[in-house]
């Protein structure tokens, strides 16, 4: 490791009191924390974007310092599912049938303009945004973005991540949003 | 022998007369000819089997619409090669719209099959004898062809298009 | 969601099959093995329904279409100069290559002549990016038979492509690069000195790679006799570039038609035998090699000169011009708007894309946008063969087979 | 086949040695590779703290400019809209009125004047386009990742350059 | 047995457990660590100083994942399987001789779980039952992949178990002895039977290799071709187990090659080491905990071993393996027994 | 020790019958795998620690692995063969067969009595490797090389079964 840089952003202790001789935490904040640095993407990579996911994969941004290097192709053990590249129409089910097989918790990342919004391709056969089939948690803009800018997008699930209650995927919230989406 | 376009095309004409090749002219440098339904593959099959020539190579085929062409608003375009001298040839057949169909090429080069199942699913060509004609690109619950020049490219369900700037 | 009739396709296969002693005995089960849309070797997305009798592949049907995006719809409805941006995503692994390929063959139709400069800095970007091109494709083929290093290696190379591409246009992948009627910009000083450095430390970084690959009796057993495809079979499906070299047959439009000045330079065409996974391996190996001598050849030698053709109806003219002259700024405005005065004709114009022959069959009727723009695809006609290289192998072959193709989704699906 | 061309070079492909054959050689070497790796330098920028050093053509995110006494430099002509390949901007133009020439700096502005950062391709055509130096893709900024899909339509108050002097109105 | 004998013996059992489990678990971490520097990586470095916490927020996280289990699988293996292979991994760690003896208060403590007499068979033994966790698992998920992945490390493990045994068969000539003890205590000072059965070492680290489904031999669950393998269908901690049991293997197959043949807790100049201490007690002690040292020290370079050719090497076909494993690992086993059994006949004549 | 010779012999005898009932093939084949470790658990209580060791590795550990191979992929392609009639000819047949050789078991066993153990006598080291091979090529050198030629012919005889045909292609 370069020794150049000791002022990396490390995980800091989560809030709670610390008396003397113990500190007490809330659970949910440890399991955030855990959760946060152990993202395991599934890279659901489609056309160039998935390219760039290639470069973020690489030892030059290297994504596994955020602990997030083991893809998982199955859908069963991955925690974020990363759409980069254009999402046809024929391809739009088989996005919605890898969230449905994702296990909570499960987040989304439309990475680039093809995933998000469709982007240049404005036509009969593309998708317009991967968020008419699946919910997006994050977007991130680009075609295809910087590596930097996935990994920005990468911290911003961390974000969520850290703070997210343990309920929430049982709040009527969630499930009523999961039901626009018609999945379960 | 130093191929050149109008040695195959006299070539061509003393064989399949004058009346099947027709237009023949050279916008780049590529001699182009027309031909019917009816002359195509004996005249590809011809290409192919002659010793001289030895255009066996099948560069690219597709279609093309003309709404405005009388009777002959559809085309299918093949361009071939010859990689021994170096030589294309493109051929078109056009055909009305009514009529859309072909005789399919994939007994001569395999790799026809697909680029007639694109032509296919773009411009509802029918391609006869072709082994497994079905559409390659789109949804197969598409109900029209898309590469028809009166359908609309963008995806009419987009709602954040303003369209006021785009010149279109 | 299969499209493919099922049956249809196996009486293709059928008399392959009994030439290969693969014809199905009545009694006999098969398994079917849907591999992809999101399996891990299909990288970009294409299906295929593979029955299998254990893990040998008795009969495989591709569905592809998963990210068509309707190429040649949006190309008829856009001004000339906006169709560079959807040829980058193409084959988004090369996209100078496809960039200017689309230029040269505007070019062509509209008759301009680019001077020499600018030709050979055309040439030294699309050799860095069959480069870039050659070493995904052959890295991958380490990634999926299960030795990941290597691909990290030279993707740290591949981040050096990029950035001399940074310098010449601003982009990363999605190059847009060049104008039609020559380069937007001309290559910096930094660029140069990128390109330098490039050349200098490149060759060390693929030297390793090879080493660690090439003579490795794992992945020599790995590829050697594996998804064959003879040069006879592999003209008749259309085969060009290094998946056609390596079946032995020296077909590059580089030298039959050159383009771009290529005909300036010493290169040579390397041919496999077999056409298996091992040679489509060596024969990128060695274009990477013959790339860099290009390079080389055309850093050395760049012609002073101007970086554009002298062409004002179709090549903006500079910015300063336009802020300050009436003139300019009418050009300007008409270039924009879609207003220059396109000839009607057609053109066919190829390039030795990173796949093979990229084709461009354009065809104007003098409007703002082409009335026809057909892109012939090297990896949409040569993926059928797909079907034929993988049956009677194994599974584990199969994967090989497909990342050696090097077939691009976007490339593919248009 | 017969060679097309001159310049053919057959690939070379020699049967395996006994070494080779024997597995371990081989290992051996590719092990040394890699444990060469092990210890060289690490070439991982650490982005967010670090950032890898980008051109200074890079097309990142959009600018609106303002000339040098702090009027906008757009004048809705909207060469720029026409020329986006992805339809992403969209204006509308005014009139400026009397007292307003120190913002505008011709008499016809943007008053609204969008860019959807999701549909953008960041292609540059838009900068290319504007005939008044007014749109540029900046090489030090990046559109950030963002939850909402609406937060990505960015109109004049994120476009438009911040004014450098501290005098505001 | 008396009490204080049994009391030391559970202190001892927890405490190779624990190991067992902490060097499983960091084993995760230095895999992704080891992968990122020969990649000219850093690696995971935000989880904690260095990503030290990198292990525990992946338990974490597998921990508080949803639970789950597919609608048609066999749900009761669908549970068992991972168990089974998580049981099994830990069981094997029993018999190994960690260090020699320790001598507290008058009271001779041996630093191994068990002492059996059969301990080389009863590893062997155990190592040969952890293919049903995969092919249990594999089979329940009702996934094709995962079943093609469970079928490949059946045929796999027990062709290379009949390597791996024909290979131990000479060591076992060698020493005379089933039990892991003796055969570490022959192995004193300098004397590793590394130098009298380096093939049969090879032969054994290649089934090791094997065993422990990693590449090149990780055909199981290789990425590429089966996504995941038998844990295709597993999340959460089930996938967590598989995962960790993969790494408990890993160490108890490198602590087994320390053993059989690295001399164990012996290191060179060892009696020099006992000499200069006069205290024979004090002696006894510093040298076993010097043992104990070395013998992890053994242990660590093995894993490391293990890590540094999975990031280099590529995986093998499944044709191929199996014509290595057959072909070429059991007539070389076979040629070695030979060998063995020639060289101790002509040193029993010459000397 | 008695105690848990009983547990073990019931679970021994609980098990063997789960195989013969249970419907599911891969539930028969786990079940014959815990019979075989109680089987070796017996093994031990006799003081046979290479022979409990060396069944667990044979039977357990290979030949039942190949059982569970076989059966998972006949099983791959048929959802389920359990509804297979059997004719109550079969039944009453097989019925009498078993009870036959049931009645023939207990004739056998009713005079046999159970070997006590003689501490005087007692060699611990019975069931160990050492003396179990000296037994092996002294006394009963002839039933163990007839033995080996018995699993030589077996072996030439599954070679031959699994031998190529021509033009057919194995992996």
């Amino acid at each position: 490791m370069s020794d150049s840089i000791n002022d990396i952003n490390l995980v800091d202790a989560p809030d709670g009191v610390s008396g003397a001789g113990f500190f007490a935490t809330s659970f949910e904040k440890v399991i955030g924390l855990a959760r946060k640095h152990s993202l395991w993407p599934l890279p659901f990579a489609t056309s160039c974007c998935g390219i760039e996911y290639m470069a973020t994969m690489g030892s030059n941004y290297d994504i596994s310092r955020f602990g997030s290097e083991r893809p998982s192709f199955s859908p069963r053990q991955a925690d974020i599912l990363m759409v980069m590249g254009t999402i046809a129409k024929k391809m739009g089910p088989v996005v919605k049938q890898v969230y449905e097989q994702m296990a909570e918790p499960r987040w989304v990342i439309a990475v680039g303009a093809c995933a998000s919004s469709g982007g240049i391709f404005d036509t009969y056969s593309v998708l317009q945004g991967i968020d008419r089939v699946v919910p997006v948690d994050v977007y991130v803009p680009g075609c295809p973005p910087r590596p930097e800018q996935i990994l920005d997008g990468l911290m911003r699930v961390q974000d969520l991540a850290e703070n997210e209650s343990l309920r929430r995927r049982n709040s009527p919230e969630y499930q009523a949003l999961l039901a626009s989406y018609n999945i379960k | 022998m130093e191929l050149t376009n109008e040695n195959v095309l006299g070539k061509i004409i003393s064989k399949f007369g004058e009346d099947n090749v027709r237009d023949a002219f050279n916008p780049d440098g590529i001699m182009t000819l027309t031909t019917n339904r009816e002359t195509i593959i004996d005249l590809i099959q011809y290409l192919y089997d002659d010793e001289e020539l030895q255009i066996r190579f099948l560069t690219t085929l597709c279609g093309i619409h003309f709404p405005h062409q009388k009777d002959k608003e559809l085309c299918v375009m093949y361009q071939l090669h010859s990689l021994r001298h170096n030589f294309r040839i493109r051929l078109k057949v056009f055909f009305p719209i009514g009529d859309p169909v072909m005789p399919t090429l994939t007994n001569i080069y395999a790799t026809s099959n697909w680029m007639e199942r694109e032509t296919f699913d773009f411009y509802g060509i029918i391609f006869t004898g072709h082994p497994n004609l079905t559409r390659i690109l789109n949804i197969d619950e598409m109900e029209y062809h898309p590469m028809l020049k009166q359908y609309p490219l963008e995806d009419l369900t987009r709602e954040d298009k303003i369209d006021t700037f785009f010149g279109r | 969601m299969a499209t493919e009739n099922k049956t249809a396709a196996l009486t293709e296969l059928e008399q392959f099959r009994q030439d290969h002693g693969l014809a199905l005995k009545e009694e006999q089960v098969l398994t079917t093995l849907n591999l992809g849309p999101t399996h891990p070797a299909t990288h970009g997305i294409f299906q295929n329904i593979l029955q299998m009798d254990g893990e040998k592949i008795m009969d495989a049907v591709p569905t592809i279409g998963y990210i068509h995006r309707a190429f040649e719809k949006i190309a008829e409805r856009r001004p000339f100069y906006q169709i560079t941006p959807l040829t980058d995503r193409m084959n988004y692994c090369s996209s100078p290559i496809n960039n200017m390929g689309y230029h040269m063959t505007v070019e062509k139709l509209l008759g301009i002549t680019i001077p020499k400069r600018a030709q050979y800095i055309r040439v030294i970007m699309m050799e860095l990016a069959r480069i870039s091109d050659h070493l995904i494709c052959n890295s991958i083929l380490g990634v999926d038979s299960g030795a990941f290093t290597g691909f990290l290696y030279v993707m740290q190379e591949r981040e050096h492509i990029y950035d001399i591409y940074e310098e010449v246009c601003g982009a990363r992948l999605t190059t847009n690069m060049g104008r039609i009627g020559g380069m937007e910009r001309d290559l910096s000083p930094k660029a140069l000195h990128l390109i330098d450095e490039f050349l200098k430390r490149f060759p060390k970084v693929w030297a390793e790679f090879e080493k660690m690959m090439t003579r490795n009796r794992i992945f020599m057993d790995r590829t050697i006799d594996v998804g064959a495809i003879s040069a006879e079979r592999a003209l008749n499906y259309g085969f060009t570039g290094p998946n056609l070299r390596a079946a032995g047959v020296d077909y590059d439009v580089r030298v039959m038609n050159p383009y771009s000045s290529y005909e300036d330079f010493e290169f040579e065409i390397p041919v496999g035998t077999k056409g298996d996974t091992y040679d489509r391996f060596l024969v990128r190996n060695a274009e990477v090699w013959e790339s860099l001598k290009i390079i080389e050849q055309a850093y050395k030698n760049l012609p002073e000169g101007s970086y554009h053709a002298d062409a004002p109806h179709y090549y903006l003219p500079p910015k300063q011009q336009v802020y300050t002259s009436m003139e300019a700024l009418i050009y300007h405005f008409k270039i924009v708007m879609g207003e220059a005065d396109i000839p009607v004709g057609e053109v066919y114009h190829s390039v030795e894309g990173g796949n093979g022959e990229l084709g461009f069959y354009l065809i104007s009727d003098g409007g703002r946008t082409p009335y026809r723009l057909h892109f012939r695809r090297p990896c949409f006609i040569y993926y059928q063969a797909y079907t034929e290289m993988i049956v009677g192998g194994q599974l584990a072959d199969a994967i090989l087979t497909l990342s050696s193709l090097n077939v691009i989704a976007g490339e593919l699906d248009a | 086949m017969e060679p097309l061309s001159n310049r053919r070079k057959q690939v070379e492909k020699k049967e395996m040695t006994f070494a080779e054959r024997a597995y371990l050689p081989a290992i051996a070497q590719g092990l040394g590779i890699t444990l060469k790796h092990f210890f060289k330098k690490k070439a991982t920028v650490q982005y967010p703290e670090q950032t890898r050093e980008r051109s200074d053509v890079w097309r990142g995110l959009h600018v609106l400019k303002r000339d040098d006494t702090g009027a906008e430099r757009c004048t809705a002509c909207g060469l720029c809209a026409v020329a986006c390949p992805a339809e992403a901007i969209t204006m509308t133009a005014g009139e400026r009125k009397a007292g307003e020439e120190h913002l505008y700096r011709e008499e016809k502005y943007a008053v609204t004047y969008e860019v959807n950062m999701l549909r953008c391709i960041f292609c540059g055509l838009c900068e290319e386009a504007c005939p008044k130096a007014a749109i540029f893709l900046q090489d030090d900024k990046l559109a950030p990742a963002r939850f909402e899909r609406d937060e990505f339509i960015y109109g004049k108050d994120r476009l438009v350059e911040p004014l450098k002097t501290t005098e505001t109105k | 047995m008396e009490s204080v004998d049994l009391l030391y013996k559970g202190i001892y059992i927890l405490v190779i457990f624990g190991i067992t489990l902490l060097i499983a678990t960091y084993s995760t971490y230095f895999e992704r660590k080891i992968a990122a520097f020969i990649q000219d990586r850093v690696g995971p470095n935000r989880a904690g100083p260095a990503g030290l916490l990198q292990p525990l927020a992946d338990a974490g996280k597998l921990f508080f994942k949803e639970d789950f289990i597919p609608a048609k699988s066999n749900k009761a293996l669908f549970v068992i399987g991972p168990g089974i292979a998580m049981l099994v991994a830990t069981m094997s760690s029993a018999v190994i001789p960690f260090g020699d003896m320790l001598i507290v208060g008058g009271r001779e403590i041996f630093l191994q779980a068990i002492e059996v007499n059969i301990g080389v068979l009863y590893v062997f033994g155990v190592v040969s039952l952890g293919v049903y966790g995969l092919m249990i698992g594999g089979w329940a998920s009702n996934n094709k992949f995962s079943l093609l992945g469970a079928i490949r490390a059946a045929s796999q493990n027990i062709s290379y178990e009949l390597a791996m045994g024909l290979s131990l068969i000479a060591v076992l000539m060698l020493t005379g002895s089933l039990s892991l003890r003796e055969i570490a205590a022959q192995q004193a000072g300098f004397n590793w039977n590394i130098w009298y059965q380096p093939l049969g070492f090879v032969i054994f680290l290649v089934c090791a290799f094997a065993e422990t489904n990693r590449t090149p031999f990780d055909l199981p669950e290789s990425e590429a071709e089966l996504i995941g393998g038998y844990h295709t269908e597993y999340g959460s901690m089930k996938l967590g187990m598989y995962l960790f049991a993969e790494y408990i293997n890993i160490f108890v197959a490198s602590a087994v090659m320390a053993t059989l043949y690295f001399g164990a807790y012996n290191f060179p100049f060892m009696e020099n080491l006992r000499e200069a201490i006069s205290d024979p007690v004090l002696a006894n002690n510093v040298v076993t905990m010097v043992g104990v040292g070395v013998m992890f020290a053994k242990i660590f370079l093995f894993i490391f071993f293990f890590m540094w050719v999975r990031w280099t090497l590529p995986r093998f076909r499944y044709d191929q393996l199996m014509k290595l494993g057959w072909q070429i690992l059991i007539p070389l086993a076979i040629l070695n027994i030979i060998l063995t059994g020639g060289g101790i006949l002509l040193k029993e004549y010459l000397f | 020790m008695t105690s848990l010779f009983f547990f073990l012999a019931s679970l021994t005898l609980l098990c063997a019958l789960m195989v013969v009932i249970s419907k599911n093939p891969v539930h028969s084949v786990l079940f014959l795998i815990i019979t075989f470790f109680t089987i070796s658990g017996h093994y031990i209580l006799l003081n046979a620690q290479f022979l409990a060791a060396v069944n667990i590795i044979v039977y357990a550990g290979a030949i039942m692995v190949l059982f569970l191979f076989v059966i998972m992929f006949l099983n791959m392609g048929k959802e389920s063969e359990q509804h297979v009639k059997t004719s109550t000819l079969s039944k009453i047949a097989g019925t009498l067969a078993g009870g036959l050789l049931f009645v023939v078991m207990i004739a056998a066993l009713k005079d046999s009595k159970i070997a006590g153990y003689d501490p005087e006598t007692y060699n611990s080291q019975i069931g160990m490797v050492e003396s179990l091979g000296k037994v092996l090529f002294t006394e009963y050198l002839l039933p163990f090389e007839l033995a080996s030629v018995l699993f030589l012919v077996a072996m030439v005889g599954a070679v031959m079964l699994g031998k190529k045909e021509a033009g057919e292609q194995h992996f």
